[in-house]
């Protein structure tokens, strides 16, 4: 006779899937509307999604007040976990999702935005994400992470270009294979340990004293390679040129913030534990990749001609420099990767934005890609306001201060001072020397070359509308005016990743 | 108002620029002169309500910026930095009111104004990393005139300039973290503020590392042997008011960092790598002479020279003396008068000509008499001719860094001799013999417009060389503070027996004053 | 009494910023009058003071303010006024009071009239300050003022590539000496804490030799500059490019002797080292003879009284070397009148020849240039030391010192020297106004300069004459501030048999001198016996020392810079900049076919990475569950 | 011989390895994505045997959720591939190489 399981309400804590609740309920009320009247205009659906990003938002500044109050949340089984970086990582989501949205208004019609599925994709992939990051359940981790991924691919191939189905297929088979090893490395960690939560791997290999390191490393091998691919570590960082390539340019600017954001912080979860327990081998593999990722996609950024790769790899490269955070673990490192992160959002953002306004349907002869160097040339000269403000998207990639991102590597590159990576510091910030060429390139295109003849600057506008253009302000003012609220950011983050224990 | 002088000296210009996009383009040098006049003014005001005989910071703002993490906005100055930002309101001034007719006048008077700010920013801040920011975002307005407005090789040389000096200063920035670092262990509390790390005394084997990552910042700003060769190409393809204020004010930036940050935090490491800067001082006086020296352009001519001046600079601050540094600060503002009056010059005959060739000219000194003369006051004063403004500073910091060491003073007094060969020579090519080339036949005389800048600069060569107590005595003042807090920081020997210690010569002070009493 | 010192030193100032305003216009003859009358204000005013001096002997000392002070330093601008300074005040504005009112004729034609007063007057200004400031920094101003003077008086023909070349090399060479001399003030500033003459000889008296001798050293380094010694005497002769007027009083009469004059100034510090004293003797005597030899041969007028100039310098330098500080600055004072007036004559001659320089190409010029004559003539007798002219008593002075300080060489080498002198000195003579009137043959029409010139040079003429019968007041001025040595030749008869043999050997020599060149015919064309010989050929070329100089420091030094910029600066400091740039771009372009866009190498990347990661994590978990084993073996081994 | 627990994980990890190779080689896209079939299924056989060898649930669950996210995995895949043959009429890996560098 099987004994009745009881299980109160108040336990499972239902709360702590509101925020995740909410995109879904939105996505659900987007496909229903459809159903009921099809062909409606994207800007209804844009506000949707909007509004339940915004109630989403709301439910997150809920959840931090609870945090703040009481700590870290468990809810449904345990399942959930509402941390500190759980909160901050959703609120970079949700807020850089909310950012991104409205760059579907775009003057010019995208085959995209005419579905429906598009935002109700859109909205499912954001509950992805905060599953994944709002859990220390290896499960939930890889159903949100596939979740998120799968709508990903579907957005990206939405773009309707022989390119972005390529970008798509690409993306898609390379993380089918690091799905495999995602589940290949939770089942090593499974067999060691019988558990498929962190907190209990951590403490059941602590109390044996990592008695079967071998296997261990195993288990990390397979995680990391497939957290590796997420966040585009040299050498498995293969597919994100070509995927920013081929998506369109606000979904490329999406691409190199929010995934990545969730990757780190259950990287964080993964490898930190296991960094602190004194495995000197993933120090050594992850201060090789930090290195090389860093170096090398600088490197290839240098030879891009291209805007939108050079970003690509620009953004390996910043997926590099932040994954030393990891390497590092102290709390200051921590908050420094949630600092830059948000940072780079906003910086990231208006840059791809910039680009995104000035898409083109038909490719003009003597441009050899949608971005290329040469289309900017002598921007300054014909629209003077946009170049400015693309000039300092570049300078803020670039670390210049005192635009946002300078902020964020001055405390990453503190942090591995204070962390005693001394040499790890050094190389971090000569690479954002060598970034400096490629931005700067940009910035020598718009501001010191002649424009292209026919060219009236109009094209860097083509695709303008008030929504791009608040998005892109926003982001601008962001970048610009960040020392006014670096402390207010740093004293959030600091005291949400303190509190949480990392 | 006066407190908070400094963020007015450093934002009215910025807020200027912003504006500066609405007004009409006939209107904006009008309008440029007209800020950059009132910024001059109200840096003169600075000087005027300066307390000569205090040593040490006045003015001081402080705004928390980031209080967690020890950043904060403070602002201060004292003999040090006031006369470099007066002097760079001048330059700026003056450099816009004598700007040549070029295309896009409007982006260039705007960026001449938000170079301003960061250039007052630096000389004024007080916290690293406010006067880090400043320090970079100077690299901005100059990578774009030069890129913009620059010669065929502008955009290597633009971009040269800018990674060169940015590589540099990322290094400089570690080196600050890390000292941050240093004052948190020590404390418990972050803390980028200057003065406060002037409190900290470090072990030497760490104040040899920070210093070396100092160095390379401030050396290639400077720019010191063997990282001067982005110099050369920035000047030699910027328009003339990019050199101008390039050599004027940017390469300042350097030496007064070593004098703000190096000596005082480091007084041990200053002191055991005084020698080796030496010598490398030396390499750049001389070797950069004879560089210049082998130059066919007068404007790498001019551009060579500065880099052996500025050796001259480091030997004086490395004298680690009151004399020596006192000597360094004013030679950084004589060089600053008069390499920025020297290449208006060579500006004024690449208006004309659009080359800057020395086998184009010969004989110039016939067809444009004012034009030699005021090149010929700048040549002296350039050569160091006693009662022009570079003499002093030059003799003092020789004079100082005798003490130091007899032969490396040697070797750098040279300086005279091979400055006085390429200047010579050099004004030999241009202003003597038959004019040969019939363009040169016709060539006018400087105008007024040139005389605009160009006589003031000439006024201060020769009022600053026969009456530099103005300022050096506020100099003086400050930097005696200066060595001797190094002196009482300083722990190995070699550091004390290097640095004086001024607190035993009081009498001899004190016999000063009865001098000057009387 | 403050007021005339000011006047002395600043009316030359108003002088020359007064024809500065008119530097750009054309020829007005008002300028040269004016500066001439500041000028002659300014001497005046020395007069006066010459006057109280003379009187009740009181220095004036005066400080006028404050010029550099920091740290310890201090240096004011201060003046002093004693008998030394009063001394060279009264030769410095004497002299170019004459020479600028010569100038306004014998710069007549010349369209930089104006300017070349505003130069002129300039130089007097920077002299002044030399001689009156009461430290060595004020002197180093003058010093470096007298040079830059020079450099634009020098060079004030500035078309002739010769003129600024010879300016050039004036001012660098003497900026090598300059170097000496700074290094000799930072070394009293940092031994005694002061560059105030006072307070620095107060301080000599208790340093060690050794430091003492470094300053006397780099000090007369400086010296040996400005007054042209060996080996940085070459620009004196190239200076002679520049205006006669100037030569005649910057290369002749003042600025030259400022290096003996500085050696007199610290002749306290040069009284505690005797040694550096005797170098500076022996150096004098030597350039005394050097040039000489120089002067015998050439064939370049102003270039002969040049290298005149050169070897008084040395017997002024010989003088002082011995401490015979008296004596020297009186030859200085006596030779200044004599050379100035011989050099204004050589004005004379060369305005009357179109600036023919060569004596063999004139001859027979007394018939059209009497007053020309004369006067060249006395200031040779003075020169060459013939009783009872000024070069007599001073000259005479100097060898009776050398005698009674027992340095025998020094003594026969300026005997020797003071034959050479006068042979040379009448060849001039003899050559230029005797003989045949070579000068037809190139169809000159001479003629004598304007009057008022040669009534300007009179006063020179009768200083130049009666400047001996002063040499018992002057000492018994002097001797107040300059060591007491008064030189008598115990025995009488040596005394008059040194005194009567010196004249008649010196006298011999103008007779050997007048035999030989008062009758020649012809120009020479270099094909004589004695012009080919090696030693006239070695005189010629003085003693080729010019041309080792352009040969061995020169022409190396373009080279190494050429090297420099070319190949060092280019080639191998700024290549590797460039070079660390490009082996990073390069690494970017030639690794970017790993991007090769095929989804199967990716795939491949992404196993590879996985499989190096976990051959890895094999390795490090194989070592370290064997990691005792692993520990056995390398001990094993003596690894660890 | 009794079957055991290893046995179960050495043909998960040779069946893992098998389908590495075949992600490695396949040049046809839809033989690539039974490759990556094969790698989650293998997982799975792992998973249900140390779930079994615990005595514990998670491991099938996890089983299961890799079964469901395969399957979902298809649907996309294929979706992406139909789409890629209508417009290219091939599914051959070497066709996508519009980008690169």
């Amino acid at each position: 006779m099987l004994a009745p399981i009881n299980v109160s309400l108040e336990s499972l804590n239902l709360m702590t899937l509101a925020p995740m609740l909410i995109p879904v309920v939105g996505a659900l009320l987007i496909l229903v509307v459809d159903l009921f009247k099809g062909g409606l205009h994207k800007s209804l659906y844009v506000v949707i999604s909007l509004l339940f990003l915004f109630m989403d938002f709301v439910a997150l500044v809920d959840s931090s007040e609870i945090f703040s109050q009481s700590g870290i949340t468990l809810g449904v089984f345990n399942l959930m976990l509402i941390d500190g970086l759980a909160i901050l990582s959703q609120f970079i989501i949700v807020i850089a999702s909310m950012l991104f949205i409205p760059l579907a208004m775009t003057h010019k019609r995208f085959h995209e935005f005419s579905y429906p599925e598009f935002f109700a994709l859109f909205l499912f992939m954001i509950a992805g994400f905060q599953f994944m990051v709002a859990t220390d359940n290896l499960i939930l981790v890889f159903v949100g992470l596939e979740t998120s991924s799968l709508a990903l691919y579907t957005l990206i191939a939405m773009h309707n270009r022989d390119k972005s189905f390529e970008a798509a297929v690409k993306y898609f088979t390379m993380g089918a294979l690091a799905a495999g090893f995602y589940s290949f490395g939770s089942m090593v960690f499974y067999a060691l340990t019988g558990s498929v939560e962190i907190h209990q791997i951590a403490a059941i290999l602590g109390a044996n004293g990592y008695a079967d390191i071998g296997y261990v490393l195993v288990a990390i091998t397979f995680l990391l390679a497939s957290f590796a691919f997420k966040l585009s570590i040299v050498p498995f960082h293969t597919w994100a040129p070509d995927v920013y390539e081929g998506a369109s340019a606000s979904m490329a600017g999406y691409m190199s913030i929010v995934p990545k954001i969730a990757a780190f912080v259950v990287a964080m979860r993964l490898f930190e534990f296991l960094i602190h327990s004194g495995v000197v081998w993933l120090e050594v593999i992850l201060y090789a990749f930090v290195v090389i990722t860093m170096t090398a996609a600088n490197m290839w950024a240098l030879v891009q001609t291209d805007v939108k790769r050079m970003l690509a790899y620009s953004s390996i490269s910043h997926a590099g420099f932040v994954m030393a955070a990891i390497l590092i673990g102290t709390t200051q490192a921590n908050t420094a990767l949630f600092f830059y992160w948000v940072l780079f959002s906003f910086t990231n953002l208006g840059s791809f934005s910039m680009l995104w306004m000035s898409r083109q349907k038909h490719l003009p002869d003597h441009q050899s890609s949608d971005h290329s160097y040469d289309k900017f040339a002598g921007m300054i000269k014909t629209a003077p306001v946009a170049a400015l403000i693309m000039g300092l998207f570049m300078l803020s990639l670039a670390g210049l201060p005192p635009f946002a991102l300078f902020w964020g590597k001055l405390y990453m590159i503190s942090s591995a001072v204070t962390g005693g990576y001394t040499v790890l510091a050094l190389i971090m910030a000569l690479n954002s020397a060598i970034a400096g060429y490629y931005y700067l390139k940009l910035v020598v295109y718009m501001f010191m070359k002649e424009p292209v003849m026919g060219n009236d600057g109009q094209v860097y506008v083509s695709n303008a509308t008030l929504a791009l253009k608040t998005i892109i302000g926003i982001a601008a003012i962001g970048t610009i005016f960040a020392f006014v609220a670096i402390n207010p950011i740093l004293e959030f983050i600091t005291a949400f990743v303190y509190n949480s224990g990392y | 108002m006066l407190d908070h002088i400094l963020s007015i000296l450093i934002f009215f210009p910025a807020l200027a620029a912003i504006f500066g996009f609405m007004i009409q383009k006939d209107a904006i040098r009008a309008y440029g002169v007209s800020v950059a006049a009132i910024e001059f003014g109200l840096s003169l005001w600075l000087w005027f309500a300066f307390d000569g005989n205090v040593s040490g910071m006045q003015f001081m703002e402080n705004l928390p910026l980031v209080p967690s993490f020890g950043i904060n906005y403070i602002l201060g100055v004292d003999g040090i930095s006031l006369f470099i930002i007066v002097l760079a309101a001048f330059f700026t001034m003056i450099g816009i009111a004598s700007l040549t007719d070029t295309p896009n006048e409007k982006n260039m008077i705007i960026t001449l104004l938000f170079l301003q700010m960061t250039m007052v920013g630096v000389f004024a801040a007080l916290d690293a990393i406010v006067f880090y920011v400043f320090w970079e975002l100077s690299l901005v307005p100059m990578l774009y005139i030069i890129g913009a407005w620059g010669g065929p090789l502008r955009i290597y040389a633009s971009v040269k300039f800018f990674l060169y000096t940015f590589a540099g200063s990322l290094v400089m920035l570690v080196g600050m973290l890390f000292m941050a670092y240093f004052y948190y262990q020590a404390t418990g509390v972050w803390s980028f503020a200057i003065l406060d790390w002037y409190r900290l005394i470090l072990p030497e084997n760490l104040q040899l590392w920070l210093f070396a990552a100092f160095f390379v910042g401030f050396a290639i700003k400077v720019p010191m042997f063997p990282f001067h060769t982005w110099l050369p190409y920035a000047h030699g393809q910027a328009p003339t008011i990019g050199s101008v204020i390039l050599a004027a004010i940017l390469l300042k930036m350097g030496t007064y960092a070593f004098i703000r940050f190096s000596l005082p935090l480091f007084p041990d490491a200053s002191a055991f790598f005084m020698v080796p800067i030496a010598i490398i001082a030396i390499i750049m006086i001389i070797y950069t002479a004879m560089v210049a020296y082998a130059q066919k352009d007068v404007k790498q001519v001019v551009a060579y020279s500065s880099i052996s001046h500025m050796g001259v600079i480091i030997l004086g601050t490395f004298a680690l003396n009151v004399e020596g540094i006192s000597g360094s600060i004013f030679l950084m503002i004589a060089h600053g008068v008069v390499s920025g009056a020297l290449f208006l010059l060579v500006g004024v005959i690449y208006d004309r000509r659009h080359t800057k060739m020395m086998d184009q000219f010969g004989g110039i000194a016939h067809v444009m008499p004012r034009y030699a003369t005021i090149f010929g006051i700048m040549l002296m004063a350039s050569v160091g001719m006693p009662l022009t403004i570079n003499f002093v500073g030059e003799f003092l910091s020789l004079l100082g860094f005798y003490q130091q060491s007899h032969i490396l003073t040697l070797l750098a007094g040279t300086a005279i001799i091979v400055g006085a060969i390429y200047m010579l020579a050099a004004y030999k090519k241009l202003f003597f013999g038959e004019v040969t080339k019939e363009e040169n036949k016709n060539l006018k005389d400087v105008n007024k417009r040139e005389l605009l800048a160009l006589i003031p600069l000439s006024i201060i060569t020769i009022w600053l060389g026969i009456y530099p107590k103005p300022v050096l005595e506020p100099i003086n003042n400050s930097v005696e503070a200066v060595v001797q807090l190094m002196h009482n920081k300083a722990t190995s020997d070699l550091a004390k027996e290097r640095i004086p210690n001024l607190v035993e010569e009081v009498v001899v002070i004190t016999k000063t004053s009865v001098q000057e009493v009387h | 009494m403050e007021k005339f010192l000011y006047i002395a030193l600043f009316a030359p100032l108003v002088s020359s910023l007064f024809a500065a305003l008119f530097t750009t216009t054309k020829k007005k003859t008002f300028v040269g009058i004016i500066a001439s009358l500041l000028i002659f204000t300014a001497f005046a005013s020395s007069s006066v003071l010459l006057a109280h001096i003379l009187n009740n002997g009181a220095p004036i000392h005066v400080e006028m303010m404050t010029w550099m002070a920091t740290g310890d330093l201090y240096i004011p601008f201060g003046f002093v006024v004693d008998q030394v300074s009063v001394t060279m005040m009264m030769v410095v504005t004497l002299v170019s009071t004459i020479v600028h009112i010569y100038s306004i004729g014998y710069m007549d034609h010349d369209k930089s009239f104006n300017r070349f007063f505003a130069w002129l007057s300039a130089f007097v200004f920077s002299m002044m300050i030399l001689v009156m400031s009461d430290n060595y920094a004020g002197l180093f101003i003058g010093w470096e003022g007298v040079g830059l003077c020079s450099w634009g008086l020098i060079g004030f023909w500035f078309h002739k590539e010769s003129a600024t070349w010879a300016a050039n090399e004036a001012f660098i060479m003497n900026r090598i000496a300059d170097l000496g001399m700074l290094i000799g003030i930072f070394l009293v500033y940092w031994n005694t804490g002061t560059l105030q003459y006072d307070g620095a000889f107060e301080a000599f008296k208790t340093l060690d030799t050794a430091t003492l001798t470094w300053i006397g050293i780099f000090l007369f380094i400086g010296a040996m500059g400005k007054s042209a010694q060996f080996p940085l005497h070459t620009w004196l002769a190239d200076a002679m490019e520049g205006p006669t007027p100037v030569s005649a009083l910057i290369h002749a009469a003042t600025m030259v002797t400022a290096g003996v004059y500085l050696v007199i100034r610290s002749n306290e510090l040069y009284d505690l080292i005797p040694h550096v004293g005797l170098f500076i003797a022996s150096l004098g005597a030597f350039v005394a003879l050097f040039a000489a030899s120089m002067a015998l041969v050439n064939r370049d007028m102003k270039r002969i009284i040049a290298y005149s100039t050169l070897s008084q310098l040395g017997y002024m330098f010989a003088a002082a070397g011995l401490g015979a500080y008296w004596v020297a600055l009186f030859h200085l004072m006596a030779h200044a009148f004599f050379k100035a007036l011989l050099f204004l004559g050589a004005g004379n001659v060369m305005h009357a020849m179109h600036d023919e320089l060569d004596p063999f190409k004139m001859g027979g010029l007394k018939k059209v240039m009497k007053g020309t004559f004369i006067m060249m003539t006395l200031a040779s007798v003075a020169l060459a030391g013939i009783f009872p002219l000024a070069g007599f008593f001073s000259k005479d002075a100097i060898l009776e010192a050398a005698f009674v300080e027992h340095h025998y060489i020094i003594y026969s080498v300026l005997l020797f020297t003071a034959g050479l002198t006068a042979f040379y000195s009448f060849r001039l003579v003899a050559l230029i106004f005797h003989g045949e009137e070579r000068y037809k043959l190139f169809g000159i029409h001479p003629h004598e300069a304007y009057k008022f010139m040669l009534v300007a040079m009179s006063p020179l003429l009768i200083l130049a004459i009666i400047a001996g019968a002063m040499k018992g007041t002057y000492y018994e001025m002097v001797i107040s501030v300059l060591p007491e040595t008064e030189y008598h030749i115990h025995s009488h008869l040596v005394y008059w048999v040194m005194t009567i043999g010196t004249q008649l050997f010196v006298i011999g020599a103008v007779v050997y001198a007048y035999k030989k060149y008062a009758d020649w015919k012809s120009v020479p064309d270099g094909s004589s016996d004695v012009e080919q010989s090696f030693m006239y050929k070695l005189l010629y070329n003085q003693y080729y020392i010019p041309y080792a100089y352009e040969e061995y420091i020169v022409k190396p030094y373009r080279e190494i810079s050429e090297i420099f910029w070319t190949k060092v600066d280019m080639k191998v400091v700024d290549a590797t900049v460039d070079g660390i740039a490009g082996i990073i771009y390069g690494t970017g372009e030639k690794t970017r076919d790993m991007q090769s866009g095929n989804l199967s190498t990716m795939l491949k990347w992404m196993v590879a990475g996985t499989v190096a990661l976990l051959s890895l994590a094999v390795v490090f978990g194989l070592a370290a569950r064997n990691s005792d084993e692993i520990v056995a073996i390398l001990s094993a081994l003596g690894v660890m | 011989m009794e079957i055991g627990l290893n046995h179960y994980l050495v043909l998960s990890t040779i069946l893992f390895a098998i389908g590495l190779v075949g992600v490695m080689k396949r040049k046809n896209l839809l033989l690539l994505f039974f490759a990556t079939e094969i790698l989650l299924n293998s997982v799975n056989i792992a998973f249900a045997a140390i779930s079994h060898y615990y005595g514990d649930l998670t491991g099938q669950m996890f089983a299961f959720f890799v079964i469901a996210i395969a399957a979902s995995e298809v649907a996309v895949g294929l979706g992406l591939l139909i789409v890629w043959f209508k417009r290219h009429g091939n599914i051959d890996l070497d066709s996508m190489t519009s980008m690169r560098g």
